[in-house]
């Protein structure tokens, strides 16, 4: 009694898919110059290299400039409402196990008003992948701040500038227990691909934080650092078991001393921290995500990539488990305790 | 007149009989007395002997408040007769008190000269004081209106199960079962049924097998109870209660949340579709995700969630996935869904929300029964929001109705609410096992590749749209909460369509009323008054009208299972009605959308003690209504 | 008729003028063409000559969706008089199109023989594609009813203000004050109000000193366009709308959300008490949560919470600790405000909730407006929890109705809810600035230290409950969500108590009744139908039975600002009437409300299409229904 | 105009505070032998010790049995609903800036339902204490299992056992970048106490985590670590600048290697981590909080204790400064802006 139509896999088109079979005839509402146009061409990119049926492809999202990102999608989607994709997508993903399900979010959308939602469902290792473009601001309501604006951030709700302190988008999902934590850009699509690459293939849940430009209301708000000269000098680009190098020629490295990191210029052979996403205790990535400019480059790339039990495979474990073993049957279900008969 | 078992001769001769058509008993004692074993043990045996029955638990608010205080008393009521019977009726024939504060909390309801069954161990000046009692009630004559036997079952009780070895507290422990003997002997029933149950639940192949003074124990005390009553005579005589006319068939007990839980299994094999249950614990309704949560072989996905809104929202992303889409709550969880409901009625998605009701406002009673959450599932929403709105009459109706909340979702693709109450929830009565193969299929909506297909194209008859489930080849569409264009279910704010999709989601709903069954009117056909009631006062009402009609008076009654849409005869049935009086476990919220929706004049008895209408109170109101002229 | 601006005789000498009373104007262009300022600049010189107005802004969905598309539409509508007025208008006397997407969009609206500015420049072949036409509008005679104004505006801003060295797209940016000169022209306008104004926007007092060409280029570009009208003479003549003769005093203009906020400051002011405002952004509604943030000086707390959950939240944990506790958000958000809302009844604490409505189910028309939030904000919440429900009639009684919503929940101890919609939250009308001296000073229930305090102990008149606030010696308490217990406050299961706070809860709100004014009957007192509307729709309906009265019918109009409780004599005057009939932008909220209430039938006009009703459409709909018999 | 009333300092009672002042005459409801019995009585020994007038505490909690604690303490309390508590001490502590605002949540409260608000009071520096009752199940319903409970437990929910991977309330809120962390026991009355203490001198949002025994429904649940025999093995109580040893004798330490921390019997002379819960980044405490049972001893006492700035400081400032430079007046306000005169 399965919920997937037996003719999914065979009835996929036989010839490769492309990019454009990605592309929806809806016409895009976003701003010219959203940073937004960049991640939605990425997308369409990367899965027709995934090898799965375009039918089993499913975007969900809450509400934001970029939670309209599946509308703009040729695939089954779902604009639900603020906050709460990351629950719809556990109910889509539990309910038919092949589909690749994509959770596309705001910063205000996942850890604003959705922030239970995005962290319960890393948690639990919901195998869904959840892309977090993060504006620094509420775009689709005029620009208010949002939990990852700088303090002292000046928009409508706050004339005299912010004052909450912001949250890091990676370091809340390493204290949910996430077992895949990524960061990327919005202006550097080769990275983006191989991240959304890395994040598919993963089995789980996947973060992935899209640092992402809006024209509007945060214009340039990364740019300091990841602005295309500011790049090299700013940024680390994380590659697992490689040493943590940036800096033009890439004379710069990350020392660890104890718990300390400390930016150093030419460290000697061996010096520079090796980056290890698979760090079983998360403990490095917690502290590459607190490294923020301008003390530090911002690393982007893979935090965190560890296996974690996924609670899909678990629920259905028990689930066939327990009809291998009991078949349903109402007539047993009906008679089942203690019966008296009238007669 | 009060009996000290002391000094009563024994008599072994006299046995008299006393025939009654029905007894309401209730068990009281402290939480860790075991009165509600006791209570199911009794109610057992009357079911297994033939009788009707009905009967209501009441769970203290703390998990185990202080030993002795009122706030720990639990009580377990149970009404049995010879006829067919609606509720666990009102004044007690008998009430058992295990110590002063289950005295205290219930003596109430005893009727005058009704028989009360204590235990003297529990009324030390310690459970007095703890009971916050100025005088001990077995002195100070506060008990002389009724029949009271007393007798130290505690004691008795340690000296019967002695000789298994069991000693102390645990020997202590077994007193409800001593108790219940003396009940069984009251009412001339066998032990049989109850020694049996003991040794299934304690005996060798359980895990108790390395402890088999405990089954031995329990045994011996149950025994030990019947013959102490038989012996030393505590009562005059014996009652008996036949068994009652029940149609023909097989029965279980059932309570109300069981009974959703069958029905939501029956639907999901009606309907090929597995359940998703996503649900957050709230009190009463967290027994429906208990029990599905055992049913794992019938495919059912119970997801525990981090709270309401994920409970809901991931209910709809399976509906949306092709599952049978569930989420049940309590009043202050329905709060939380309101939002995620708006989203399943915009996205047209088959989904079934039970709201279990309980006192409010706010935390309100949580442990309480009441009826005040209508208004809210039909209005509680952002824009104009229909969806079907579906009530339960008792604990087995609770069956049929979430089958049929099923079948209305996945027929008519919207989300269906079905209200119970924490009465029907926790009662039970006897079940007539239907046969499942006589329970027809459930048609979907589901959309198919290769057929032409639009997100809002709707079906001619129902209007319900297409169910394209992702993973179907060729459909692949997008939905969501904004206003959508009619047939394609693109994005759309132009005005005129944002009427025509008000209009088309009034109408599907209003559509269901050719589906649903006609009101019927019981009792008076055209009276002097029409009585309309719905969801769980069932019993209380329609065995209210009916003694009334016996004592004279012309009422009809009408109870309701569909509260939206109403049943296409009803307006002409009220309209037509000489007066229209609406009795409903809450302020008005019936009469005001009955009121507003045929605009005609309506008397309410309202009441909100937590509690369900006792029959002699409707009774009585009715009567004082009819002889106030209109 | 259609005049080609190119080949018309120049004849300075005619200048012929003619009086009207009242005129509707729609400023329509695409998002970054300045609409909104245009309009703004005419409706303040239109106010400041003396005119009556009302204004409609009409903003796009999207933040920027693509240039020249119908999506990126944005317009503004003023309708200025000579007369009192109440509506914005129905149909347009010109439309001003600056490109052939705004045109598509709005045409429709435009009255026969109506007056069609347009920029030539915003019609070339790729602009009507992008506006998805099949044909140029200008040339395939579809415009043939109206009078066609063709002028190329952008080119002739960019000639005007080359001297002042303004180049390529920001010179062309200067075209909105080029139109908003020609429409100064056909009005007769003085352009001294938009140029003062240009001076301090961007004068060498502001930030813009660096740029001393743009405020240059914006005058050169409003002068230009007033000569450009009156050389070339696109218009036959001016025309002339006098004076109105409004109220001695001194006028601002001011938006539904402006005058929430002034009320709400007023509110603080005169009851010594800070706002305390927790808001999650939604649109119609952050507006207040920007106007508040500005105004700290009024010792206003803006507190941008996580999510609506939050923001009300913390605005009962302000009210508890002494703070004038106010959210405000749209339908969606209310929803989630819906179980913290029954935690202020049971708590009996002061709070403000302003529900801008917008257009629903679910996320369902962000931008536009609708009444469809009644019998949420009535009904939506668990138990039976009454609340005072107060509904603003126009934007300028916005501020009213906030300052009545913290009177009566600081003077009742309650949460109280006040709704506008996005129709007068946005709009505009001139205020009478009120002397804020004689506004009353608001009393609260604060209770002191030495005083026999009891949580619940309730004021003989008012019922409300005393408010103890935290840091005052003596009066420590606990209060929560559970029931409590009469009086002393305590947690309470009893069954009696419960239903005793059920009915102080009902009749404390009852009681407001007495503490509001009475229902008015405008226009014919007992005449052969009642019209009763509530909120927003005050100006449209009102026009609409004058008008009728005026065309013989007999129709008296009640307007409700009180929805829970409703006015004292409102049964009365509902039963004594011939038919009654409830216009409102929803399908029959208040009709169902009424009807539940009074238990009488009701006729009902509802549209949801997400704009105000016409006052032409409810005319007609007036006589419709009078005209076939009840 | 500030809401608290001006004789708040002198009016309190000039004798110094005692327990039994903060005694409240309400019958407590908790089973007998619940862990919450203990985290009263320290909490009401506690309070008289801090020199705040005891009109000036204030209580906050949610939906549980650990949330009816305000009704136990003789102040101003209010038990608000579920998973709230945090959002209303929030209005609570902004209004009313002399109050000293504790919020009282459980497992379920704060990290099921109440997650959201959770983080974001943590991550805003909030000046509110959460105390957190950790008894790793619900209560008040009846035992359904909670976030913080392990993979595979039996309750009425997960007849199967559970699926979810737990959270750490730790790791958690210092995702959420709180400021002061700390864990205790219900069984070590003493200890709680000093933790209690520093979480009321500390300035800002500050957590503690407190391991609490609910006798029926999860009974023991703590005991391998925290029992009277097994405590001094599996247990390493943290104090800040010295090392982390633990053992009967002390004859154990905590190594850290890079971001691996080793359990080591007999580490040599200052081979053991030594304890800094003023470690800027967060990372150490962290790593910290990765520690569980059986592989390492569970730390108990604060993990991260550095200076935020607080929210609450900085609105007021901009409320006192627009003050100061602008009184307030509603004819100014009014006759803001263009205005004109019809006579
Ligand atoms: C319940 C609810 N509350 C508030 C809103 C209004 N709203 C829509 S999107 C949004 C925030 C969007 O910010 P973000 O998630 O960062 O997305 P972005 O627009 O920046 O891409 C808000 C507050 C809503 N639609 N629903
Ligand atoms: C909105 C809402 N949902 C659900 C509940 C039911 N509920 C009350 S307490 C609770 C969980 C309590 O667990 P925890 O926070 O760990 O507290 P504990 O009882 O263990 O101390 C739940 C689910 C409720 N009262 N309100
Ligand atoms: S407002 Fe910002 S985020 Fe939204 S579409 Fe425009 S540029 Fe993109
Ligand atoms: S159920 Fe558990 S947590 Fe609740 S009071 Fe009893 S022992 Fe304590
Ligand atoms: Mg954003
Ligand atoms: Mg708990």
């Amino acid at each position: 009694m399965t919920t997937t139509p037996t003719n999914t896999a065979t009835a996929s088109p036989p010839e490769p898919l492309t990019r454009k079979d990605f592309a929806s005839p809806t016409a895009i509402r976003w701003c010219p110059g959203c940073g937004d146009y960049s991640i939605l061409t990425t997308m369409q990119g990367i899965l027709p290299t995934l090898g799965i049926p375009k039918e089993n492809f499913v975007f969900v999202s809450g509400i934001g400039c970029s939670s309209r990102f599946p509308y703009y999608m040729n695939t089954y989607g779902f604009h639900t409402i603020h906050g709460r994709a990351p629950a719809v997508s556990t109910g889509v993903k539990l309910t038919n196990p092949d589909l690749q399900v994509w959770v596309i979010t705001g910063d205000g959308d996942a850890l604003s008003i959705g922030g239970n939602h995005f962290i319960h469902a890393l948690r639990r290792n919901m195998d869904v992948k959840i892309i977090l473009f993060n504006n620094r601001i509420y775009g689709l309501t005029k620009g208010q701040y949002s939990p990852t604006s700088g303090v002292g951030t000046v928009s409508p709700s706050t004339p005299y500038g912010s004052v909450d302190l912001p949250l890091s988008p990676i370091s809340m999902a390493l204290g949910a227990e996430a077992g895949f934590v990524a960061r990327t850009s919005d202006n550097d699509v080769k990275h983006m691909g191989e991240v959304f690459a890395a994040a598919a293939a993963y089995k789980g849940a996947a973060l992935v934080e899209v640092l992402q430009n809006c024209v509007i209301f945060a214009d340039k708000i990364h740019e300091p650092y990841y602005g295309r000269n500011e790049r090299k000098d700013n940024m680390v680009y994380m590659k697992h078991g490689e040493p943590l190098r940036y800096g033009k020629e890439l004379e710069k490295g990350l020392v660890l001393d104890k718990m300390t990191m400390t930016p150093k210029t030419n460290p000697a052979e061996g010096e520079t921290l090796v980056h290890d996403e698979k760090e079983s205790s998360g403990a490095l990535a917690f502290l590459l995500s607190r490294l923020s400019h301008p003390e530090y480059p911002v690393p982007v790339g893979v935090f965190r990539n560890v296996e974690r039990p996924s609670y899909l495979t678990a629920m259905r474990h028990q689930i066939d488990t327990a009809q291998a073993k009991n078949p349903p049957s109402l007539d047993k279900l009906f008679n089942s305790g203690s019966t008296w008969t009238v007669d | 007149m009060s009996i000290d078992v002391t000094n009563i001769p024994i008599n072994p001769n006299e046995k008299a009989h006393i025939d009654v058509d029905s007894v309401t008993i209730r068990f009281a004692g402290d939480s860790g007395d075991g009165m509600q074993i006791t209570g199911t043990q009794f109610t057992d045996a009357a079911a297994v002997f033939g009788n009707d029955l009905a009967t209501m638990p009441d769970f203290p608010a703390e998990i185990r408040a202080p030993a002795g205080t009122v706030a720990g008393v639990s009580a377990y009521q149970i009404h049995f007769s010879s006829e067919d019977i609606k509720t666990p009726g009102d004044d007690l024939n008998v009430l058992v008190a295990m110590n002063a504060a289950a005295l205290k909390a219930n003596i109430g309801d005893l009727e005058e000269g009704g028989i009360l069954l204590i235990d003297e161990a529990g009324f030390t000046d310690k459970d007095i004081e703890k009971a916050e009692m100025k005088s001990n009630p077995l002195e100070d004559g506060s008990l002389n209106g009724f029949r009271v036997i007393k007798a130290n079952i505690t004691e008795l009780t340690m000296n019967a199960v002695k000789e298994t070895g069991l000693k102390g507290k645990s020997a202590e422990l077994c007193k409800n079962f001593f108790t219940l003997g003396i009940m069984y002997w009251l009412y001339d029933r066998p032990l049989n049924h109850t020694l049996k149950w003991l040794d299934e639940k304690y005996g060798p192949k359980t895990k108790y097998k390395e402890k088999p003074e405990i089954a031995a124990s329990n045994k011996q005390a149950l025994t030990a109870g019947y013959n102490f009553a038989d012996t030393v005579e505590l009562f005059t005589s014996h009652y008996r209660v036949k068994k009652a006319a029940l149609p023909k068939g097989k029965y279980r007990k059932i309570s109300g949340n069981e009974a959703t839980v069958f029905g939501l299994l029956t639907a999901s094999q009606k309907s090929g579709r597995n359940i998703f249950y996503g649900s957050y614990p709230i009190t009463p309704a967290s027994d429906i995700l208990h029990g599905l949560s055992k049913h794992k072989n019938f495919g059912v996905i119970t997801f525990q969630a981090e709270d309401e809104i994920a409970a809901i929202a991931s209910a709809i992303g399976s509906a949306y996935a092709g599952g049978l889409g569930v989420t049940a709550t309590s009043g202050p969880g329905i709060c939380l869904k309101l939002e995620a409901m708006g989203l399943g009625v915009m996205t047209e998605l088959p989904l079934i929300i039970v709201d279990v009701q309980r006192g409010g406002p706010s935390t309100g009673l949580p442990t309480k029964t009441e009826q005040s959450d209508l208004l809210m599932v039909m209005f509680g929403r952002s824009g104009d929001s229909p969806l079907p709105v579906l009530a339960a009459r008792s604990p087995s109706d609770c069956f049929n109705m979430a089958v049929e909340a099923a079948r209305i979702a996945l027929k008519y693709m919207t989300p269906v609410v079905l209200l119970t109450d924490g009465y029907i929830a926790n009662g039970a009565e006897p079940w007539l096992i239907p046969d499942h193969a006589a329970i027809p299929k459930m048609t979907t909506n589901l959309a198919s590749t290769g057929e032409s297909f639009q997100a809002y194209a709707r079906d001619p008859v129902t209007n319900a749209r297409k169910w394209a489930i992702p993973g179907t080849p060729g459909l692949e569409h997008r939905i969501g909460g904004l206003e959508k264009a009619q047939n394609t279910g693109a994005v759309a704010y132009d005005p005129e369509n944002h009427q025509a999709m008000t209009n088309q989601r009034h109408a599907k709903i209003a559509g269901i009323a050719n589906d649903i069954p006609l009101a019927e009117v019981m009792g008076a056909k055209d009276g002097d008054a029409l009585v309309v009631s719905w969801g769980g006062t069932f019993g209380t009402v329609s065995t209210a009208v009916e003694e009334c009609n016996k004592a004279g008076l012309k009422i009809g009654h009408v109870h309701l299972q569909y509260l939206n849409p109403l049943p296409r005869n009803l307006g002409e049935l009220l309209n037509n009605a000489e007066r229209v009086i609406v009795p409903e476990l809450n302020m008005g919220q019936l009469r005001m959308l009955l009121g507003g929706t045929f605009g005609i004049k309506i008397q309410g008895i309202n009441q909100v003690r937590g509690k369900p209408f006792k029959v002699s109170y409707l009774a009585s109101e009715l009567h004082r209504i009819l002889e106030t002229q209109k």
